[in-house]
């Protein structure tokens, strides 16, 4: 995996932003990039370099947004970041570049409320049918 | 009187429903308890398949809401005195409560009645685990009854008779029919373990695909009833097989008829113990393509060689 | 006289039920722990078997119950299901840590917290994840509760 | 033809543990499955927030019982690498240890549960049997039968002697003959391989697309292994080969995993020779510095994958764990298309499905 080669041409997909590698313990490169940018940084990843290994999607609340992770790995860690806002959270989805991918949106999803646009089946994984309360991964204190 | 009270004895108690019902629980206790012992375990007590039996007589009846309750009551009947009037004509030891010309085709379509009555039986209790496992009883049904048929047809026609008895008899002066006719007792036999639906043919009750298969929603007493029907089953198709294939001297020596016979017994049983040890289920589909490509012609050859030599 | 059979056949009926425990394994949520150590007691070493004990496929065939797990919102409905389909006589016996009380998981969002908030347990089998040797001894419990 | 629908689970013999599938079925064959699991969320990741970073330990060992061991240690080494820490090496010895029997105890159980499911009953009782010589090392080493509670932040709580290493590798030897005649049967006898082979298969291109990791993709061709890739513990020290396969079926799959077996008795054969002097653990601060980190471990489904981020406190502020079943899960439909009913249960193993796992 050349990480450096990948940077470059995720810096074309987003011109706007300066793209700030940070690497972070374990082999691991984080990279923060804007939500709209991230489907077609992903093209880029897949058609480009061959890195189709999506290992998962992290979800996380801070309490001021929604920060989404993808962490994808070929022999090294490439994180992506992006921030969300936490009113009507949406992203496009990945599942038309890596089926994959399904399964982790439709967690993320249900935990933190996330819409992604264009998922096939965006029906709850793990959350009981008759689930009612908030998503469960939305910090409590800052509740509207 | 002493006729009719003879006849009474020999109908309740030996070798009629007493008999049968001990044999049924004695077959599967040894039966399970072999299978223990190959597969390394200790197996259970002697007594366990008379508590497992007094104990689902003294459980709750529930049936679900649409299941045909009167059918669902008749069926493991049905099934019972399909097996116990089969097993009058089957004789134990050299001894028949009754034999006629022609018992064994009697024998052998009673034998297949509780086949049927299991269809019905997941077809009528609603279950889909249940269905599935009445349609592959079916299914299983055409893939082992023809080879298994034609397999008893071979003794018949070289001895002429087609009374089990008189089978039986004429073998004992001579040498065993499974000497003359090794791959039509081969054919019965893998026929047999397909009818009383053993491991490797247990498709219809595979455990782990479909629950119990018909007998699913089964429960109570009228479970209990399944189950010994389908123990005395194994144990008249035991007796069929010994009787027709096994009569014969072995080893030369004059031995007592029923301690040969008994003997005889406990060497099927046990070879149906090992053979559901050995191998893994196969697929309904695997099955019907190994009845149908392989068993009947077999079956067929066998039939042609027999024909063949009788003319000859 | 008809006291005396009666009370014959009662006696009777005890010792095959006594003697002739079947079970059902539900999962209601637990970690697998506990689960893979009730199937291991049907195995080679410990053999439940000999004890009568046999592991059956459908809820009509069984007389005791199973459960692992501290039952999740999902499981419950199912729980509640599988143990009206069973016919009476019927116990249940509540394997593991989280099965009795919750467990680790107590206070989780999904979790009610322990087999008795749905139905009466008759043994509790502590342990994360219990041995075999405990889920046997819970067995034999039980079955010496029903003299 | 007509077609029926046929739910199966949450209460099913073929599931060990609860999740439902709704098949519509048209004969015996299979036109469209429906997946959905559930039943085991325990809603760990937000109790994860509520614990400090030692009592998590105690609950991540607790995702799932098979690989308990994996879990805490991908859950470990994110908090160490938050933390900076070095780890000593016998520390990292023995956790591998521990990886690899866990690994082959996995394998054995998973062997027993799919040749049950293929009504070999034998196997699975021999198989079981034969699994308990690897639990008898961990209880020797551990204390513990299925969690061990062997990683601690900073190291491992356990040591092993002389006598110990002489008494394993005794055990290893007799389970090593063990796992090879379970080979001989898998690859000759011909009913187990008529209800294996062909059944359950996975293309390289659909295990690439729906991200499968672990046996099930290398049984594809795909060769991934992050014990040779990403060597994370003791694995940079150790000599052993990936197993793979190109059939992309279950028999493969069984394969695939057998052979591991062996490979893993020899990786602990090589741990307990190599087996460095010095600490056991460093000591660990209670809080940790706001940072973040990616753990990855090849636990016995395949790649584990922990997100963990700490913001200063002594709790987690996120503990995000993606588990190999999830991955696996998602080809299930794929699998189960056009395959006959009475292969259901075989296809379900042939994944080797953890539930607890996926559902956390």
């Amino acid at each position: 995996m050349n990480i450096e080669l990948m940077l470059e041409s995720l810096r074309e997909t987003s011109p706007t932003e300066a793209l700030e590698p940070q690497a972070v313990p374990i082999d691991e490169t984080f990279v923060t990039l804007p939500p709209d940018c991230i489907h077609a940084a992903v093209q880029v990843l897949v058609e480009c370099f061959d890195l189709r290994h999506l290992s998962a999607i992290t979800g996380e609340d801070t309490g001021d947004e929604i920060v989404l992770l993808y962490h994808f790995w070929d022999r090294h860690g490439l994180t992506l970041r992006t921030p969300l806002p936490r009113q009507n959270a949406r992203i496009t989805t990945l599942t038309d570049l890596i089926p994959g991918a399904a399964f982790y949106e439709r967690e993320v999803s249900e935990m933190l409320g996330v819409a992604f646009d264009g998922h096939p089946n965006p029906r709850t994984l793990v959350l009981p049918d008759d689930w009612a309360g908030e998503p469960p991964l939305l910090r409590p204190e800052k509740r509207q | 009187m002493g006729d009719f009270s003879s006849a009474l004895f020999a109908l309740l108690i030996f070798p009629g429903f007493g008999f049968l019902c001990a044999c049924a629980l004695a077959f599967q206790w040894i039966d399970r308890w072999v299978t223990a012992r190959l597969q390394g375990r200790i197996g259970p007590p002697w007594f366990q398949p008379l508590a497992d039996f007094v104990k689902l007589m003294a459980k709750e009846d529930v049936l679900p809401i649409g299941a045909h309750e009167q059918a669902c009551a008749a069926l493991p009947m049905v099934s019972l005195a399909a097996v116990l009037t089969a097993a009058l004509y089957v004789p134990v030891g050299g001894l028949a409560t009754s034999a006629f010309e022609g018992d064994l085709i009697v024998v052998l379509f009673l034998l297949s009645i509780p086949a049927l009555a299991y269809f019905l039986a997941g077809w009528l209790s609603v279950s889909v685990f249940s269905v599935v496992g009445g349609s592959r009883a079916l299914l299983q049904y055409f893939a082992y009854e023809v080879p298994f048929l034609m397999a008893f047809a071979g003794p018949a026609m070289l001895s002429g008779s087609w009374s089990i008895s008189r089978i039986a008899t004429q073998q004992s002066q001579a040498v065993g029919m499974v000497l003359v006719q090794p791959v039509g007792f081969l054919l019965a036999f893998v026929g047999l373990i397909g009818k009383l639906k053993r491991s490797p043919f247990d498709i219809p009750k595979a455990k782990s695909e479909i629950g119990a298969g018909p007998l699913t929603e089964f429960s109570g007493r009228k479970l209990a009833l399944w189950h010994l029907s389908l123990h005395i089953k194994t144990v008249v198709g035991i007796f069929l097989l010994v009787d027709v294939f096994l009569s014969g001297s072995f080893t030369g020596l004059a031995v007592p008829t029923a301690l040969a016979f008994g003997v005889k017994v406990l060497f099927t049983l046990l070879a149906l113990s090992v053979a559901g040890v050995l191998y893994a289920r196969l697929r309904i589909d695997q099955l019907a393509s190994l009845g149908w490509k392989v068993l009947a012609p077999l079956a067929l050859a066998q039939m042609l060689a027999v024909i063949w030599i009788g003319a000859g | 006289m008809s006291r005396i059979m009666h009370c014959i056949a009662h006696r009777i009926v005890r010792w095959a039920r006594r003697k002739s425990p079947w079970t059902l394994h539900f999962n209601s949520g637990g970690c697998n722990g506990c689960d893979i150590e009730i199937v291991d007691a049907l195995t080679p070493r410990y053999d439940v078997e000999r004890l009568g004990i046999l592991k059956e496929a459908s809820p009509r065939h069984a007389d005791v119950l199973l459960c692992t797990g501290p039952v999740t919102r999902q499981a419950r409905d199912r729980l509640r299901r599988i143990y009206e389909q069973m016919p009476a006589p019927r116990w249940v016996v509540a394997i593991g840590s989280c099965s009795c009380s919750g467990g680790v998981f107590r206070g989780g969002y999904n979790v009610l917290g322990g087999i008795d908030r749905v139905l009466p347990v008759d043994v509790y089998v502590p342990g994360c994840p219990c041995r075999p040797e405990a889920i046997i001894e819970g067995l034999v419990l039980l079955l010496e509760m029903m003299e | 033809m007509s077609r029926i629908t046929i739910p199966i689970g949450p209460q099913h013999p073929a599931l060990k543990e609860p999740l439902s599938f709704l098949l519509t079925v048209e004969g015996e064959r299979i036109v469209e499955s429906a997946l959905r699991i559930g039943y085991v969320h325990r809603g760990l990741e937000r109790i994860f927030q509520n614990r400090s970073y030692v009592q998590n330990v105690h609950v991540v060992e607790r995702i799932c019982g098979i690989c308990s061991h994996a879990h805490t240690t991908t859950y470990c080494q994110g908090v160490e690498a938050l933390l900076g820490l070095h780890i000593p090496p016998r520390a990292l010895y023995l956790r591998t240890l521990l990886c690899e029997l866990e690994r082959i105890h996995s394998h054995l159980l998973w062997l027993g549960v799919l040749a049950e499911h293929v009504g070999f009953t034998t196997i699975f009782m021999y198989a079981w049997r034969d699994r308990e010589i690897v639990l008898d090392i961990m209880e020797k080493l551990s204390g513990g039968r299925v969690a061990h509670a062997v990683n601690v932040i900073g190291g491992v709580r356990i040591d092993v002697d002389q006598e110990q290493v002489r008494l394993i590798l005794a055990r290893l030897d007799e389970l090593e003959r063990q796992i090879e005649s379970f080979l001989g049967v898998i690859q000759h006898e011909r009913t187990f391989r008529a209800r294996t082979r062909a059944v359950g298969y996975l293309s390289i291109e659909q295990v690439r697309s729906h991200c499968v990791v672990g046996p099930v993709a290398r049984a594809s061709g795909v060769d991934i292994d992050l014990r040779r890739d990403a060597p994370y513990a003791a694995y940079g020290q150790l000599d052993f080969r990936v197993i793979t396969a190109e059939e992309g079926d279950v028999w493969a799959r069984t394969m695939v995993r057998a052979l591991e077996t062996i490979e893993s008795v020899c990786m602990c054969r090589q741990l307990l020779a190599g087996l460095p002097d010095g600490p056991l653990a460093v000591r660990a601060p209670r809080r940790v510095p706001p940072s973040e980190a990616v753990s990855r471990c090849e636990a016995p489904r395949g790649e584990l994958i922990y997100y963990i981020r700490s913001d200063g406190s002594d709790r987690p502020a996120r503990v995000k764990v993606r588990t190999p079943t999830l991955t696996t899960l998602a080809t299930l439909p794929d699998q189960l298309r056009g395959v006959n009913t009475a292969d259901v249960p075989t296809v379900l193993s042939g994944v080797d499905l953890c539930i607890a796992c996926a559902d956390r």
